[in-house]
């Protein structure tokens, strides 16, 4: 069984409050090292044995159509183990 | 690993059970054997250990409760009572209405967003199982001091939680209290009302009837959440290193509970089930236990069809798990195929377990062998009853003798002074960065929400027939006198919607105290139970549900005891409804009620750090009066708003800032008394100039005092001498909670 | 008259729609998310909720409902259509509005009686509105806040697609205070606060969102 | 500059009703590869220069009191270049 990892995370250019509400709460709680904070999704999906060139395309399709929103969000994936 | 069978339980008498892990007694346990005549499977054992738990077999508070029953008026509106998941009245039209409050605390301290999440699912299905579709949600709340760090971390989580799966089931949120006090520092209270709506016919029960009648479980599937949940979260003492219950957590998951509510409703519509029960604390042991219990007492289940999401389960597991959004129903056979496609309409799982049988044995099987056989009524509804010693606290008399003094303020700037530092204070300031965060407008019938005295909900939109609701405690009066403080939440909570120009009806209660195990704590419990059931007497309004919530203490510290009171009551014609704020200048301003020097348990004592006093005594027959004349007069109130904690001085800016409009205010006699007192039975009204005389004539004849107290209009506050300018007061008003919480 | 509300799983305010839409004397006809037709209707009202949870993104799996592959065909031949909320989300996310609806930027979820300024009424669901006119209605959402690039800002401007704009305190970080847009066309309308919940004040603050529902009818009327 | 990656995920015994709503979706829109669906989070921290292995530390500090739940949460932390 394997796993396949999609990261989806908010384009640089588009506006991440929750991003920014952490990197400003870091230095309150005594934390100064961040210059910047980006939130976004980590994606596990389990498969039956290793993955397919076909399986991993479809994956690629499924994140570009559902799991992330390419008019915000860029998205990658890859295969854990 | 095999399971433990019955056959192997009579097989092997002398094997060592973990009873007592599982919180049972020895004498508890020495009965289980006795009722079975063998020791009991480790299935077994797991289910009389949560349904024993204090949580769910009221087992404390039971002695007590019994006056609820033993006390009640008569009501030809009463169309179910207590013992069900939650009471139902008839309130005209066809309509019943069904509504009651629960506790999650000790869940929403370990977790707060998910604790008060599931607080709020669990009593909406509560009140989705009793046949209503659930209209509305209020959420009374309790923290510790407003700026300690426990505070900030439970408080944000508590409040999105709520919002959380209530939003997301498109409840209206109407109201609720945030109350702070170092008593709930560790140990927050969380309690949810749901109520909701019916045609008579319609009224489902919780019971098992029919052999050969169908055992279905639908909704979610079911996995390893909260086991233990229920002995071990609600019914211990909650130490804060208690870091190995924390698996215990639950998660909701809001979005399976609504398409769930409005699967069961086409369910219900179609007239498929004819016993149902909502799978909350104790799980599946407690959802057939107690349909079987209250049916004709046979049901058989195959445990091993219970659809799971986590396949390592043990039989055991299974039995306790708490998985939110399930339910459980009794269908006839002829009815099971439409049954199961309405399910797959709404792609609700649905499984069937079992059937009910002839006889009187609640049997479960695991892959074909017992594993379970007992008399379900000795689960569900005979368990252990508790007369738990009672002592007087030495406290109470020592407090009672102090005579408090309070601040005094006279002169216009130590008056103005203390009229910012009482509505600044977190108990008094606006609560609107808390409700901004719930929908009140979902379902479009919310006629009345926060910061209205009560919230109100219209039920036809054709008749704009009504109902209101209101909760209240007052737990620094519950502390000096549990007997009076509970009559007097009771008399407040009913005037709260009277204010509105609803008729009080029918009550519901949460019953927050420390242990039970300690005299002193079952003492102030007996006396609130006594003074609820005494007032519910008098008042002639039925107690039809609630929920106790014991244990809520941090180390050998309690909590105030906190008896959220509910009341809900009818309105013919919801646009008749009287707000608690006038929107125009001109009007006269009344004060209804007499003003005595009450400052025993005040916020004006509280802020201050003065404790002690004697709380008012109730004159319920009074407040009934009062009641009547919100009632006879509602048509020439402009507006009308009670006066509870924060006395005149808290309602009154209340009703200036609501809609901007200010106030000439003539006061009498020492300034603190006349702003800061908080004697019970006193409403603001405004009324036109011309109906003075009208106001005047029934109040006299209901015996209600009543005096002029100033005009509307302008853009400040005046009190006599003192002037607030309104800017100045709104900024008081609001800035605490942003400062606060961000 | 047959105006479609949609059902999704998960949807909270179809029922208030279809009262918005007989309060402006229509007939409001119910669609069901597995619906693979019409059922004859003239407009479209997808409302607000939280279809499937909105677990992913805010309309993310709605947008692949059956019932939706025909309101995409129809639309883009001119059928109106309103999404409100939830409704707006799955308009975007089905590329049939653009830009995308992201969390508040105070983070929390917010109901509040939201002032707007309508500016633009010349489309399907705006007609009856005089241009320029402040209203307000309720807003209630944790994910109201629109984002898109500055290119596709640039044309919903320059093209005056914004339909309604956010006065008064910024409730959720929008980009130029947009609460509202429309497609080209000006048959598809998405907007972020809720016209259902303001026909009556009664029950909402005004009733400062019929106008939303007699456009429509006034536009079906006329065709 | 380098980025630490904080990636959490919902605890395996803890119910994750996104990942489920998820894995419900995919095989109506014609994807049948997932055996299961977790949804998480994913933080990318920006810092200056390369982390030492107190800034990590720090980071991990961070993760467990304000990214993850300890709760209901299990998270990791790693540098990613
Ligand atoms: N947690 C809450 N949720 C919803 N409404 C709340 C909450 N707390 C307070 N409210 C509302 O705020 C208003 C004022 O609360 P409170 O001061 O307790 O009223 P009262 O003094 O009349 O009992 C009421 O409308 C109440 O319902
Ligand atoms: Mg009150």
């Amino acid at each position: 069984m394997a796993k396949i990892v999609v990261d989806v995370m908010l384009k640089p250019e588009i506006l991440d409050p929750q991003g920014q509400a952490i990197g400003s709460a870091l230095p309150r709680l005594g934390f100064s090292f961040a210059k910047s904070v980006r939130q976004g999704k980590r994606f596990e999906i389990e498969v039956e044995g290793q993955p397919t060139q076909i399986q991993l395309e479809e994956i690629g399709k499924a994140a570009e159509t559902l799991l992330a929103n390419p008019v915000i969000e860029n998205f990658s994936v890859r295969v854990e183990n | 690993m095999a399971s433990d069978t019955v056959l192997k339980a009579a097989a092997s008498p002398e094997t060592v059970q973990p009873f007592a892990e599982l919180g049972l007694k020895v004498d508890e346990y020495a009965r289980i054997r006795e009722i079975l005549g063998r020791r009991p499977t480790s299935s077994e054992l797991a289910m009389y250990s949560v349904m024993w738990s204090e949580h769910c077999s009221y087992k404390s508070s039971k002695v007590h409760l019994r006056q609820f029953g033993e006390k009640a008026p008569y009501s030809a509106a009463l169309l179910v009572g207590i013992g069900e998941n939650a009471g139902v009245v008839d309130v005209g039209q066809g309509y019943a209405v069904t509504f009651k409050i629960e506790s999650h605390n000790h869940p929403s301290f370990v977790e707060p967003y998910q604790g008060a999440a599931t607080g709020v699912g669990g009593i909406v299905r509560d009140i989705l199982t009793m046949g209503a579709r659930p209209i509305a949600v209020m959420d009374p709340l309790r923290f510790g001091p407003a700026d300690a760090p426990d505070t900030r971390r439970v408080l944000p989580g508590i409040v999105a939680g709520i919002g959380g799966y209530g939003n997301c089931l498109g409840l209206p949120n109407i109201g609720g209290e945030i109350v702070f006090h170092e008593s709930y520092s560790g140990n927050p209270l969380v309690n949810a009302l749901c109520v909701g709506v019916m045609k008579h016919e319609q009224i489902k029960l919780a019971k098992a009837a029919g052999p050969g009648n169908l055992v279905v479980l639908f909704g979610a599937k079911t996995g390893g959440d909260g086991i233990g949940g229920v002995s071990v979260l609600a019914s211990e003492t909650f130490n804060a290193t208690g870091t190995a219950k924390r698996p215990s957590v639950q998660v909701g998951d809001p979005f399976t509970e609504k398409v769930l509510i409005e699967c069961s409703l086409e369910i219900f519509a179609e007239d498929l089930v004819v016993g149902i029960q909502d799978l909350g604390g104790a799980g599946l042991s407690c959802a057939t236990s107690e349909l079987a219990s209250a049916g004709t007492g046979g049901m058989k289940v195959a445990l091993d069809g219970v659809p799971l999401r986590d396949p390592s389960l043990s039989p055991e597991e299974i039995l306790m798990s708490e998985s939110q959004e399930r339910m459980c129903a009794i269908v006839e056979p002829k009815n099971i195929k439409r049954f199961l496609q309405i399910c797959e309409k709404w792609d609700v799982t649905a499984t069937v377990i079992g059937e009910v049988t002839d006889g009187d044995r609640l049997v479960i099987t695991w892959h074909g062998e017992i594993i379970v056989d007992v008399p379900p009524r000795t689960v569900a509804h005979e368990g252990p009853i508790y007369n738990r010693p009672i002592a007087k606290p030495s406290y109470v008399e020592k407090l009672a003798s102090i005579d408090i003094k309070v601040p005094m303020p006279e002169s216009p700037s130590e008056v103005r002074e203390a009229i910012l530092k009482l509505i600044s204070s977190p108990n008094m300031a606006d609560k609107s960065w808390v409700t901004s965060q719930y929908d009140k407008y979902v379902q479009g019938n919310t006629i009345q929400s926060q910061p209205e005295d009560s919230g109100m909900v219209r039920i036809d939109e054709s008749t704009n027939l009504g109902v209101a609701i209101s909760t209240d405690a007052n737990a620094p009066w519950s502390y000096l006198n549990p007997y009076e403080g509970a009559k007097l939440a009771l008399a407040e909570a009913a005037r709260n919607i009277a204010t509105a120009g609803a008729k009080p009806l029918a009550v519901t209660n949460c019953l927050n105290f420390g242990s039970p195990e300690d005299p002193g704590v079952m003492w102030q419990f007996a006396e609130t139970v006594r003074g609820l059931a005494d007032g519910c007497l008098e008042m002639g309004l039925p107690v039809t549900g609630g929920n106790v919530s014991f244990y809520n203490q941090t180390a050998s510290v309690s909590i105030l005891p906190t008896p959220i009171v509910g009341v809900l009551g009818i309105i013919q014609d919801v646009r008749e409804r009287t707000p608690m704020a006038f929107d125009r200048a001109g009007l006269q301003l009344f004060l209804l009620g007499e003003t005595q020097a009450d400052f025993a348990g005040s916020e004006w004592a509280g802020i201050h750090k003065v404790i002690g006093g004697k709380t008012p005594i109730a004159d319920l027959h009074k407040e009934m009066k009062l009641i009547d004349l919100l009632l006879e007069g509602q048509s020439i109130f402009e507006a009308a708003h009670d006066l509870s904690q924060g006395g005149l001085a808290s309602t009154i800016s209340e009703m200036v800032l609501k809609n901007n409009v200010g106030a000439q205010i003539k006061i009498s006699g020492p300034s603190a008394i006349a702003l800061f007192s908080e004697t019970p039975g006193r409403v603001v009204v405004a009324i036109e100039s011309f109906n003075v005389q009208l106001l005047i004539t029934l109040a006299h004849r209901n015996g209600i005092a009543c005096k002029n107290i100033g005009v509307t209009g302008g853009n400040d506050l005046l009190i006599n001498d003192t002037l607030i300018a309104l800017p100045e007061l709104r900024k008081a008003y609001t800035e605490t909670f942003p400062r606060l919480f961000g | 008259m047959k105006v479609g509300v949609v059902t999704f799983p998960g949807s909270l305010d179809d029922r208030d729609a279809a009262r918005a839409v007989r309060a402006a004397g229509a007939e409001s006809v119910a669609l069901w998310h597995a619906d693979a037709d019409l059922h004859g209707v003239e407009a479209v009202i997808l409302p607000g909720g939280f279809s499937y949870g909105d677990y992913l993104r805010c309309g993310a799996i709605s947008r692949f409902a059956p019932v939706m592959s025909m309101i995409i065909k129809q639309a883009q031949e001119g059928m109106p259509v309103l999404g409100i909320c939830n409704g707006f989300q799955v308009l975007c996310e089905s590329h049939l509005l653009p830009g995308a609806l992201t969390r508040n930027h105070g983070l929390h979820f917010l109901c509040t009686d939201q002032k707007l300024r309508i500016e633009k009424t010349d489309t399907a669901w705006t007609s009856s509105f005089v241009s320029g006119v402040e209203i307000v209605i309720p807003l209630k959402n944790g994910e109201g806040s629109f984002q898109c690039d500055d290119e596709t800002l640039e044309i919903l401007e320059r093209e005056g697609r914004v339909v309604a704009r956010y006065l008064g305190d910024d409730p959720n970080g929008s980009r130029n205070r947009i609460a509202g847009i429309s497609n080209a066309r000006g048959n598809v309308v998405g907007l972020m606060p809720h016209p259902e919940h303001a026909i009556d004040p009664l029950t909402g603050p005004s009733a400062d969102g019929l106008p939303f529902f007699t456009s429509v009818l006034t536009q079906l009327v006329g065709k």
